[in-house]
């Protein structure tokens, strides 16, 4: 895919918002380190080019789908990191005021349409976003991200052939990380591209893109999107990426191969997008400025959100319903 | 008031709202040009035609996902799930997005939406399609419930469900579609969260749902006449919320409670009803609380079978003329 | 396909089978009318040569799973006439006592595992069953019968992604009548073959057969049954039929395009079986023999089966335990 | 006897019931080379190999169903569902399919399987990895459930749910696998359907079930110490088949009943032993019963949210003693 096309600015944006994704998912880390992350949480490192270059790609108005998996996302659309960062740490600044936390993301005000634990789940429930889109002529588009062990689930099925019948405006994205939490996913996968393998399944393209590059996922992003919104219906896309860290925090990542982290990390895409920018011309400095940027914005962050109090008791029973309460009974 | 069937208060009911508001849109399976298996959405496809009334594949998990993404973004659907015994195949989008996602969110998502299914015994179609499994909905906090009993309360109920802000199960009744009753004419909206004394009565008072409100009515009559024992009937029809004041003052009153549910007896909705009798109105029962439900067994499907596993009016009637005097 | 290959004892067999199940659906129908059969029934008028096919082909000690349509499929295994007909009419005589209706037809020593009613499940389950026999290395073989419109669900995709990771002795079939309930099934697919055109996303050829010729569903059983024993994992079928009656029987079938009943019912699988045996030399008084033979053995079924009793009320409280009880406390 | 922690008592269990029974075979997601995300079935892939311990994809309903068409074919498969909330996505393999398949075929296929689930809160992990739903189950005819307190329980229970002809679904309390205590040395079996008394009390009989026994032992040592108050505590454990013989006589001899559940309130299991308690021990009470559950709402992540949720050893310590004199 020629990434020519791409201008200065866009670039910009996008290795400015893949630096804030990787300070910040790395941040994230330290903070479970420290214990101030008390939940589970599952880090993106390695994964961003993907959520930056269809974050930067993105109408406002688009909605994002996404799964625990989904700071990166979430951040992408343009939510609060200090949001973020509070949920994840139990704080009443939380996104969620600590009702959801890490798995559960959400900031309905920017498109982040939540972040869905269960595996399957969210891939219907963005088809129906779409549907109601396209009901109101509204052009907007859902996008919805998944991993590759979830395209084996019957959702995935039932979302895709879904989509395709009424021609819902809605991209889903297969993040093929190579594994499902810690087996390979081609030990219980029967095809080698669990989600792009399957596209002829639905009338549907096969598309695999580098995931690891953002200019080719906020390409495949504009193409797909710009058609989706013209009526042209769903696509299936299956980027393929690389976890740098355990699936969970829990989890040390000790069954992968030797030699394969290190190889996946020479494609880095942080440092390939640097290598890129730094190659196009732009200055040593505008780098660093950008870096420095993005740090101090995760420092702010992180202090806003450790300042923040833990939520309130009276939470517990509220906003189960619409009328903010949780009485099941007169 | 005119007479109609369940039935077509159902189809009454969605018409109604839909008319009312444009982003109330329907889909399920076989729903729109068919009428639906048990034709209560005849007509709806003629009236609002395919853009707002929708067949889907055999995608349960789909059509209930769809539904929540067209809520959460704007729309008001209504989806069908054929019978309520196929709400297993999407309990992960009922029971642990639906029902949690506005909590989770901290209230940033609203789900108003309303999931009709028909529920129920009485069709000889066996233990895969004839559950009353309301009590699998009460379970979940998040779920609003309700059954109607009558053609009035399934059009009224239907469309307080389409117009309520949170996410509602209507559960109809499979053996009372063909039932006819008066329904107020123009337009009619109940309210959820009321249940209705059906009967008033002074030695026991019973509690029902759906179906099991006419056998609970037919069993007082019995009872009156030919055991000289009174009975006050309550139609709960309203699961979540419950309308625990009624129950309460009734039971207070008569010093009895009988529970008289369709589902299979553990964790039934009678059992939530009896613990919180059995704790709040403790002082005011002159006797032991009684339910009579279905049998913990799958349900058999030849009629004779059939008819007595559900609860009867005349097991209704025996048990009761057994134990309270 | 050629279809030279099979013997004449084969097509007679053939033949009697598809009277057989031709007979009895249409006294099923008989007795429905006469209010003998109380519940719902999903009758193969017109699908026959598939049940057929398969049932002369397969070991005794194969395993049929099949769904609520599954009249033909549990008789094809040799269950017993009186058996099906009895259970239609919820008398004690009935394969299940009454206790499963015409849904849930099931004669586990003939190898009929199982009707099962709610669209899909069936199939994990049969692929349960073929690991069990690849476990055990017996090579015995299970198979899947599900409609056109069974491919859209979940259970479908996730059953079959399973079975070839596996690669487990299991044939799925699905009957492809071109419609799910009521509604044509191309409108609510994403691909034209629901089944076959999915082959490729698990890995599997595409097999599309004439399900209205026994010769050629029994050639193509054969062929993957035989590669399923020796290890060769699994094989989808997608057999072309069609309906003669409505889905169930309340159902009068309106919906369908006129001319389209009239065309299918000249490649009725009974009639074009009967033709092929007469071209191919089997005397008429050969066929006129089997027929009235079929017919008879319907008689007498229903003779026996009307004379059974309704079932014991004990029935109710039976059966739910291995212990024979159904006690849920002490 | 040897000090295992929960989850290595759950290994044991499995693997004495896999040396003594070719016929046994275990699968789940992420189960057999990684011995499972709650460590919970280390081992058992080097000690039976990969034909009899089987890593799935992410296919809830193949793996239950895989389970359900071995067993009815002669092995005796014990499936993983690794949060109890995924019971959710093949709530129709387990409520609709093997719970009632014995009882449509009248007998003709048998179903040996067991259902081994990580259930429960506490670990901050929100509202769709934290649910306890064993009254979903419960709520199921067909379906034998246990939910073990102690290492000691989960070893026995799971080899006696292996060994029963029926199928069971074990419910792991996912706070407690780090807990240590005392299992018998050799082969362990237990018995599906006893209750046991933990403590012997006069007051009133509290019933609790999996991370809420030990709450409830807690609470009742702090009740005694520093209130007077003497509470029997009766451990469930198996919730079907039920021990209602012990709980209707332990009820008996204090005269009041305490539920303590882990579940969301509404139509929990502390409802159906309150119903049956509230019938056939009412003669027996001396006031009111009470159920002390989970509030009905989803479950918040924070720890502090949490942690005020589900009941904790000074809610019920102030409950019961608000209540009970
Ligand atoms: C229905 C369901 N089954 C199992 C899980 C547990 N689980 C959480 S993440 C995960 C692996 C998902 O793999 P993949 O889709 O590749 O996403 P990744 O984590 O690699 O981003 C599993 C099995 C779940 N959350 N939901
Ligand atoms: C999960 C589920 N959804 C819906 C139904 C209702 N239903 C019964 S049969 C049927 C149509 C099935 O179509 P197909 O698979 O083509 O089989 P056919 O009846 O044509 O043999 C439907 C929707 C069901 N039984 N289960
Ligand atoms: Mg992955
Ligand atoms: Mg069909």
């Amino acid at each position: 895919m020629s990434t020519n096309s791409i201008g200065r600015e866009t670039r910009l944006e996008l290795y400015r918002l893949q630096l804030e994704l990787r300070y910040c998912e790395k941040r994230a880390y330290d903070l479970f380190l420290q214990n101030l992350v008390k939940g589970t949480s599952h880090l993106s490192l390695g994964q961003e080019a993907i959520a930056a270059g269809f974050g930067v790609a993105m109408r406002p108005d688009d909605w994002t789908f996404c799964t625990y998996r989904g700071h990166a996302h979430t951040l992408a659309r343009g939510a609060s990191m200090t949001g973020v960062l509070g949920e994840l740490m139990g704080r009443e600044c939380g996104l969620l005021g600590g009702k959801g936390g890490s798995m559960h993301l959400t900031d309905v005000a920017k498109g982040a349409m939540g972040s869905y634990a269960i595996i399957g789940a969210h891939l219907p429930v963005a088809a129906g976003a779409a549907w109601s889109a396209q009901y109101r002529g509204t052009e907007q588009v859902a996008v919805c991200f998944f991993g590759d062990g979830t395209a084996n689930i019957g959702a995935f099925h039932e979302a895709l052939n879904f989509a395709v019948v009424w021609k819902l405006p809605v991209i889903f994205v297969c993040e093929n990380n190579l594994y499902m939490e810690y087996t390979p996913i081609g030990s219980v996968t029967a095809v080698e591209h669990p989600a792009a393998d399957r596209a002829s399944a639905y009338g549907l393209e096969k598309v695999v893109v580098d995931g690891n590059d953002a200019d080719e996922v906020y390409l495949t992003a504009v193409k797909y999107m710009n058609r989706a919104r013209k009526g042209g219906g769903p696509a299936l896309i299956e980027a393929m990426t690389y976890r740098h860290s355990g699936h969970s925090r829990a989890d040390p990542a000790k069954y992968r191969p030797e030699g394969e982290l290190e190889q996946w990390l020479q494609r880095d895409p942080v440092n390939r997008y640097r290598g890129r920018l730094a190659q196009l011309g732009v200055a040593e400095a505008t780098l660093k400025d950008l870096e420095s940027d993005a740090l101090r914005k995760v420092d702010e962050a992180t202090a806003a959100a450790r300042a923040s109090s833990p939520p309130s008791l009276d939470g517990i029973e509220k906003n189960v319903w619409a009328d903010g309460g949780a009485a099941w009974r007169n | 008031m005119a007479e109609l069937t369940y039935r077509d208060a159902v189809a009454a009911g969605i018409a109604q709202e839909m008319a009312r508001d444009e982003r109330v849109v329907f889909l399920g399976e076989d729903v729109a040009a068919a009428g639906g298996v048990f034709k209560a959405t005849v007509g709806l496809l003629e009236k609002f035609g395919p853009r707002r009334v929708r067949d889907c594949p055999i995608s349960e998990q789909a059509i209930i996902g769809a539904a929540m993404g067209a809520a959460m973004t704007g729309l008001r659907p209504i989806a069908e799930i054929m019978f309520s015994d196929f709400l297993a195949v999407c309990w992960d989008m009922v029971a642990n997005e639906i029902a949690k996602t506005r909590y989770m969110t901290n209230g940033q998502i609203a789900l108003p939406l309303v999931i009709r299914t028909a529920n129920g015994a009485g069709s000889r179609f066996g233990a895969q399609h004839s559950q009353a499994v309301e009590n699998w909905a009460m379970a979940v906090p998040g779920l609003k419930v309700v059954a109607p009993a009558t053609p009035a309360d399934v059009k009224g109920l239907i469309a307080a469900a389409v117009r309520d802000p949170d996410p509602v199960i209507v559960f109809e009744q499979k053996s009372l579609y063909s039932m006819k009753g008066e329904v107020p004419d123009g337009e009619h909206v109940d309210q959820l969260g009321r249940a209705k004394v059906r009967r008033q009565g002074k030695d026991c008072t019973v509690v029902a749902l759906a179906l099991m409100v006419h056998r609970a009515l037919e069993a007082a009559e019995v009872l009156e006449k030919e055991h000289g024992i009174s009975c006050t009937v309550v139609d709960v029809r309203s699961l979540v919320p419950l309308d625990t004041q009624t129950i309460l003052s009734e039971v207070s009153k008569t010093g009895r409670l009988v529970t008289v549910e369709e589902n299979p007896r553990l964790c039934g909705w009678g059992a939530e009803i009896a613990s919180i009798v059995a704790d709040e109105c403790f002082w005011d029962l002159d006797g032991p609380i009684m339910r009579i439900a279905t049998p913990h067994v799958p349900l058999p499907s030849a009629d004779q079978l059939e008819d007595n596993t559900i609860p009867s009016v005349e097991r209704i009637v025996r048990e009761i003329r057994e134990r309270i005097d």
